[in-house]
């Protein structure tokens, strides 16, 4: 059996984890099975996607097809043609626009991210706290994570004082943050909707000499944020899982699923938990890259 | 020094116009052989017509796009027009069917509105240029950003959508077609045959080629280069609008990354095809095969399974490079 | 007699299949001027070339004080004193004058450059050459006799042991001409041994010490200047003997076709007005910069300008060159390369370029194209080696023709003609001005802007003089002579006429 | 010509070049009184600094790029170069410090690697121009992809990131300095005015000029037209690596993202600085007021809030264009 993943380019860090861990799920599979073959592709943008999907089941004749839909609506029709044509779909963490075309969902869950971020800022700041807020490159993803985060602190008294972009870049998000510190003299809390602009805003903290005045919330568990809360690091004092393996897990269910060893369909939500101190050292992996 | 090029170009030049004359040929023809060798479904008809149909919006453009390069003229802001464009598109085309349903007098509209927007997009970087003098790198740098910017802010940074009933109405322009060849392949095949007449046979044509070669010259040979210039990037924007018009049916929504990089690759296929980037020269099938070499970059790349995905692509970088150092002058110099 | 300092033995040079030199040999000594002369196209540019190490013989040796020599560098060249004057233009238009001047050469303090020494060295030779231009003007803002004064003067600051100067006259006026020559002649008498190649046979009679001709690659004749007549050279030339020069000048219609008053350049020319009537051939003479271009360029609606200029008694607008074609009025530049041909392209292209139109629509006729390059090569005697031959590879002289054919295949009414037979040979010179009556006596009008004086007197029966942007006057029949002309370009007489054209 | 004709162009003359002199500087001064309007804490020592400092790495390599652009050559491929070298840095050093401790002999070997790599990665730009002739846009666009695939790969789609100890070891770089003045500012500053220098008073810099307005005026006049190109390139590869020896030390990591359109950016402040994209004319300090328009435009909008984050690029894209209007040439014509 051939299965085909298409999953986006590794263009920031959360996105090479990804990458990370379907190289090596695929090459452990491989191994382990003579008869599964992959096809991975990696693409920067919905368009190249629909092409990718196109050659696999044109030239490599997929039984399968793993697919991170880089945005819904486009790659709707598409993977909807390749599901007609009798070929498996396991959709990986972005639904589709339509019900009822995957074989199988594996799925984070982006509204939930933001939201335990939100929430843990409802609980522990006080009224009338100051947050600013980091987004990702602007997507569905970013917006739905916004979303969630800004429902979770509705009624909290808490004052958002600027939302820009950081990219998901640790370079983008050091120069925001350093405009931020310039701007407001008093800011209590920093949402990085990603660790890598976590990492960015940290050094940027540390750079003012204003290290103790806030904290950093980021996102997607990355090993050195984690280390960070781990140690009872004051500045980060939890952080908001999105794993990235959960492409290893769709892959692996779905070769499980076309070989017919066991039965498997229907839908995985990985909501987002709360990494803290407590529990710091179950999300922490030494050989991941992220 | 000069003394050996200059001795050599008479010469060498006739062997010289071969080499680039079939040079970016030669590498489409090698990269086929590598295909067929790869996977003998390269060949398949659905695979042809696939790639043939994906390379239609950025060969669409490139054909205008060489225009654009012959006058000497650059255009860096078509990717987020073509965006931006099909933004515009998707919502006129949302809103009407509120009123008119989701009939084919919509999409004709959507149609229309397109191809307009193109024009006027084409025509304001086209104004600024010539009129206000501005260089046209960082004119459309600036463009570039501006429509991404709206885009996104149309889009309010997520994906604008084609209602399903409008979408499934419009799909066969891109999916359908007649005699086995879909609508992208037959415009962009037409686009291609006209655009090489307008360049070779016209005084349209010509007159781009003088102006790259030699503004003053032209200028002084009453040409109206202004005009031309002009010209040359508003048919680049209609360009945009007509690729827009075949690639909105295909994934029926337009968001920030729709149309990402496609100035590079359009500008690269331009320039593989052998159309001088100063200008003064330029050559439409050239221009075709460029866009082929490209798209059949990264259909082989899917075809086979190389180290790593990560390297796809240093893979196409070479290739680029291969393509034309094939048809490179003799010389380093020119 | 000296022993030559570098010498040619049996040098051929082929582009692609086309030999352009057959077997040449030749010898400069120092301290001696020796012109090469020749028709266009006869290889006088290329054997120069050669001799300086731009071009690599085909066959054949070069000789340099007794031995055999290969080149292998511009550098090496210049390092062994031997500089060459191009025919097209060498300079680098955005940089300024000394920047050209000393380019490849620059003065140094130390690591630095030493502006202040590169700037007073230039001043100096500009002001031996007696040229006005700032050193610091960039190349691109000054005329095209300046730049070949700037081209002159980067050639003196080189220590020459051998100076090669093709046609370094071809777009200088006579007093220009004189100051560059007391220039040669003071290299000369330091030992220098100089080449130099012109088609005015006067000049050459004046300042050659030895002449040598060159005809269609071969050398056919080598002699002591003193021993040969103009007419003797005229005839080894071309191969033939020259009747008259100047074709009789035809008598002018009373119709005014061309009113031009008041018109004003910024900068350059101010309250400029003349008349041009019905086959009448209107010289406008002066000295270098003193305006004559701009104002035939204002007139064809190639440059901003005020005033109005009447054709046919119909007003032309300002800055519309189309306009102006279409109405029949049309312009020949002085600046061949920089305005004049698209040196890249092919003698079609060129020739048609402003006319398409007119080789049918939407779809241009292939056909037609090539029978009006048929024609012109005819017309005009362009020596094509190769027909699809890209034009920066023709003569100098035959761009010059090809230039000519291009802006008359519209078949204007009123030509205006800027140094019409510029590095032409003198057998086509006299096709050219044959041409011009021609077309003066077909009801054409034509104006002439020449900065050879002889040129002038010979075609036309009227002469406006410029002077710094004005018209300083205007001679008519019997008075149009070269001391005429010379007084008023002077500006040593305001003559009545000033206003009243 | 009459006195008083001289004096006129004389007079049009300086207006003219006044004006494309200092439009660069009218738009960065209005930039700065904008921001000094829109927030009190604009100019204070910390924004200020911060600006200037993190305005280094693209300024130190738009000062290379302003010499390959003055001789009539372009390069895409720095962003990724950036990219790559940091990465080999970082391996590099975290593969020494295994054996040799985080001790500052690692940070110094880490240091020549960068600034070799660079020189190297310029040095293959340059030669693969030069030597074989290919086309400087083509080439260094296919450099360009192969960088940023091999860093992807480097990093396994991840960061390469520093090891701590040699991280706060390194960080003093970019975040200490001396009188108040950060490393990064002080070197950026420093190879501005050496840059300025060897443009305006070198033969180096005059000669790059004169190949980017004439190459074959250049080789007549014996200048080595392929030596000085190849040597701009390997310039800019150099700048590249010291933009990288100053870019580490800041986070300490270099990942696929590293270096991201730095390439336009640089080439943007180079245009916006007065150079001419077609070579022939440049100058260093121009450069800087370009790179210093560039971050202040992003600076001023984070310092804000205007309508929506997602205009920012198109307040950007209108600055960026505003800023050469400025400084364009009188007219169309040119
Ligand atoms: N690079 C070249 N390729 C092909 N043919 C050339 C090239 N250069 C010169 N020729 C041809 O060689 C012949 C001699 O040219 P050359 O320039 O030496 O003539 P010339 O004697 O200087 O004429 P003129 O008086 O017009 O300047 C011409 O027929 C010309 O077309
Ligand atoms: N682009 C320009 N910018 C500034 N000054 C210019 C420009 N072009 C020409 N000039 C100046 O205008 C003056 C007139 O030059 P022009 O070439 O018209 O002289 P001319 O009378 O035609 O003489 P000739 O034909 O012998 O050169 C010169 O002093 C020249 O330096
Ligand atoms: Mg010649
Ligand atoms: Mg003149």
């Amino acid at each position: 059996e051939t299965i085909g993943v298409s999953i986006p380019a590794a263009t920031h860090g959360w996105a090479g984890a990804l990458n990370y861990h379907a190289e090596r799920t695929i090459e452990r599979l491989e191994a382990a099975n003579p008869d599964l073959d992959f096809v991975l592709t990696t693409t920067s943008g919905p368009s190249q996607q629909v092409s990718d999907i196109e050659d696999m089941v044109a030239t490599r004749n997929i039984d399968a097809l793993v697919v991170l839909p880089f945005e819904s609506e486009p790659l709707t029709a598409p993977i909807q043609r390749v599901a007609d044509g009798g070929v498996w779909v396991t959709v990986v963490d972005r639904g589709l626009a339509q019900e009822g075309i995957e074989d199988l969902y594996v799925a984070g869950d982006n509204d939930s991210f933001g939201r335990t971020a939100g929430t843990y800022f409802a609980e522990n700041l006080d009224d009338g706290a100051k947050v600013v807020v980091m987004r990702g490159i602007a997507s569905e993803v970013d917006n739905e994570r916004v979303a969630g985060f800004e429902a979770a602190l509705e009624g909290s008294g808490i004052e958002v004082l600027a939302m820009d972009h950081g990219n998901w870049n640790r370079d983008t998000a050091f120069g925001l943050m350093q405009d931020y510190l310039s701007r407001f003299p008093e800011i209590d809390a920093v949402w990085a909707a990603d660790d890598d602009m976590a990492v960015g805003a940290l050094a940027a903290i540390e750079q003012a000499g204003r290290t103790g005045e806030m904290i950093v919330v980021g996102g997607a568990g990355m090993k050195e944020m984690v280390a960070r809360i781990r140690d009872n690091d004051t500045t980060v004092p939890v952080d908001v899982t999105y794993p990235p393996a959960m492409i290893s897990t769709a892959i692996e269910m779905t070769a499980l699923g076309v070989s017919g060893a066991a039965p498997v369909s229907g839908e995985f939500i990985i909501a987002s938990e709360l990494i803290t101190a407590d529990n710091a050292e179950d999300f922490y992996f030494e050989d991941s890259p992220y | 020094m000069s003394a050996e090029s200059i001795s050599n170009t008479g010469a060498a030049r006739a062997r010289k116009v071969d080499l680039r004359v079939i040079g970016p040929l030669v590498a489409l023809v090698v990269l086929i052989l590598i295909g067929v060798m790869l996977n003998p479904n390269f060949l398949s008809y659905s695979n042809v017509t696939n790639v043939l149909a994906r390379s239609a919006f950025i060969g669409i453009i490139a054909i205008g796009m060489t225009f654009v390069i012959t006058a000497g003229g650059l255009d860096l802001s078509v990717g987020s027009m073509a965006a931006f464009v099909a933004g515009l598109m998707i919502m006129a085309m949302n809103w009407l069917s509120v009123s008119m349903g989701d009939s084919v007098v919509v999409i004709l509209l959507g149609i229309v509105l397109a191809l307009g927007a193109g024009l006027a997009a084409g025509f304001i970087n086209g104004i600024l240029i010539t009129r206000a003098g501005i260089e046209a790198f960082i004119l459309t740098l600036g463009t570039m950003g501006i429509y991404r910017s709206l885009i996104t802010w149309l889009a309010d940074g997520g994906t604008l959508s084609l209602g399903s009933g409008l979408s499934s109405l419009y799909s066969p322009v891109y999916y359908g077609g007649i005699l086995g060849l879909s609508w992208p392949i037959i415009v962009f095949a037409l686009l291609a045959i006209l655009g090489e007449i307008v360049m070779r046979h016209t005084a349209f044509g010509r007159h781009c080629a003088a102006i790259g070669s030699n503004e003053k010259v032209a200028r002084y040979s009453s040409v109206h280069v202004q005009r031309v210039k002009l010209a040359t990037y508003v048919l680049l924007g209609l360009s945009v609008g007509i690729a827009v018009v075949m690639y909105v049916p295909r994934l029926g929504s337009a968001s920030a990354t729709t149309g990402l990089l496609w100035e590079l690759e359009a500008i690269a296929a331009v320039i593989i095809g052998g159309t001088l980037l100063k200008g003064g020269f330029g050559r439409v099938w050239g221009t075709v095969v460029g866009v082929l070499i490209l798209s059949l970059i990264s259909n082989l790349l899917n075809l086979t399974d190389f180290v790593s995905p990560y390297l796809n692509g240093a893979i196409q970088g070479v290739v680029i490079i291969l393509a034309v150092v094939l048809q490179r002058n003799s010389g380093p110099a020119r | 007699m000296s022993e030559p300092i570098l010498a040619l033995k049996g040098v051929t040079k082929s582009f692609g299949p086309i030999e352009v030199l057959h077997g040449v040999d030749f010898a400069l000594r120092p301290g001696e001027v020796h012109a090469l002369i020749g028709e266009n196209g006869a290889g006088k540019s290329t054997t120069m070339k050669i001799l300086a190490g731009y071009l690599s013989q085909t066959r054949g040796e070069i000789i340099l004080d007794g031995k055999p020599i290969e080149f292998t560098g511009s550098d090496q060249v210049e390092d062994l004193g031997i500089i060459m004057i191009h025919q097209e233009f060498n300079l680098a238009e955005h940089l300024s004058v000394d920047q050209n001047v000393f380019l490849g050469r620059e003065l140094k303090r130390g690591w630095r450059l030493d502006h202040r020494a590169m700037r007073t060295r230039t001043a100096e030779l500009m002001s031996r050459l007696e040229s006005r231009a700032d050193p610091a003007t960039p190349v691109s803002e000054i005329s095209v006799p300046e730049k070949q004064m700037v081209e002159i003067a980067k050639a003196l600051s080189r220590q020459a042991r051998v100076l090669i100067m093709d046609e370094p006259t071809a777009v200088l006026t006579e007093r220009e001409t004189e100051v560059l020559f007391r220039q040669v002649e003071r290299l000369r008498d330091e030992g220098v041994a100089i080449l130099y190649t012109s088609h005015k046979l006067g000049e050459v009679k004046r300042i050659a010490d030895r002449v040598t001709v060159l005809r269609d690659g071969i050398m056919v004749r080598s002699d002591l200047i003193d021993d040969v007549t103009e007419d003797d050279m005229a005839t080894a030339m071309v191969g033939r003997e020259l009747s008259d020069l100047y074709p009789p000048k035809s008598d002018r219609g009373a119709e005014p076709i061309l009113e031009v008053s008041n018109v004003s350049v910024r900068g350059v020319v101010e309250n400029a007005s003349l008349t041009l009537h019905r086959g009448e051939v209107l010289g406008i003479g002066g000295l270098v910069g003193s305006g004559r271009t701009e104002l035939a360029e204002a007139i064809a609606g190639l440059r901003p300008r005020t005033g109005t200029v009447m054709l046919k008694g119909q007003p032309l607008a300002a800055g519309q060159v189309a306009q102006a074609m279409k109405a029949g009025l049309v312009y020949l530049t002085e600046d061949r390369k920089g305005a004049g041909l698209l040196l890249e392209k092919s003698l079609r292209e060129n020739l048609t370029l402003p006319l398409l139109k007119d080789f049918g629509r939407p779809l241009i006729d292939r056909k037609r194209e090539e029978a009006a390059l048929d024609r012109a090569i005819e017309d005009f005697a362009i020596k094509v080696p190769a027909r699809n031959m890209a034009v920066g590879d023709l003569s100098g002289g035959n761009q010059q023709k090809l230039l000519l054919a291009k802006t008359l295949l519209s078949d204007p009414d009123v030509v205006i003609i800027d140094e019409p037979t510029r590095g032409i040979d003198i057998g086509t010179k006299q096709q050219v001005y044959n041409l011009i009556a021609d077309l003066a006596a077909g009801g054409r009008s034509i104006i002439v802007i020449s900065s050879e004086m002889p040129e002038l007197i010979g075609l036309a029966s009227r002469v406006v003089v410029m002077h710094a942007g004005r018209v300083a006057g205007e001679l008519a029949g019997d008075a149009v002579t070269e001391n005429g002309i010379v007084r008023l370009a002077m500006g040593m007489e305001q003559s009545g006429k000033e206003n009243a054209a």
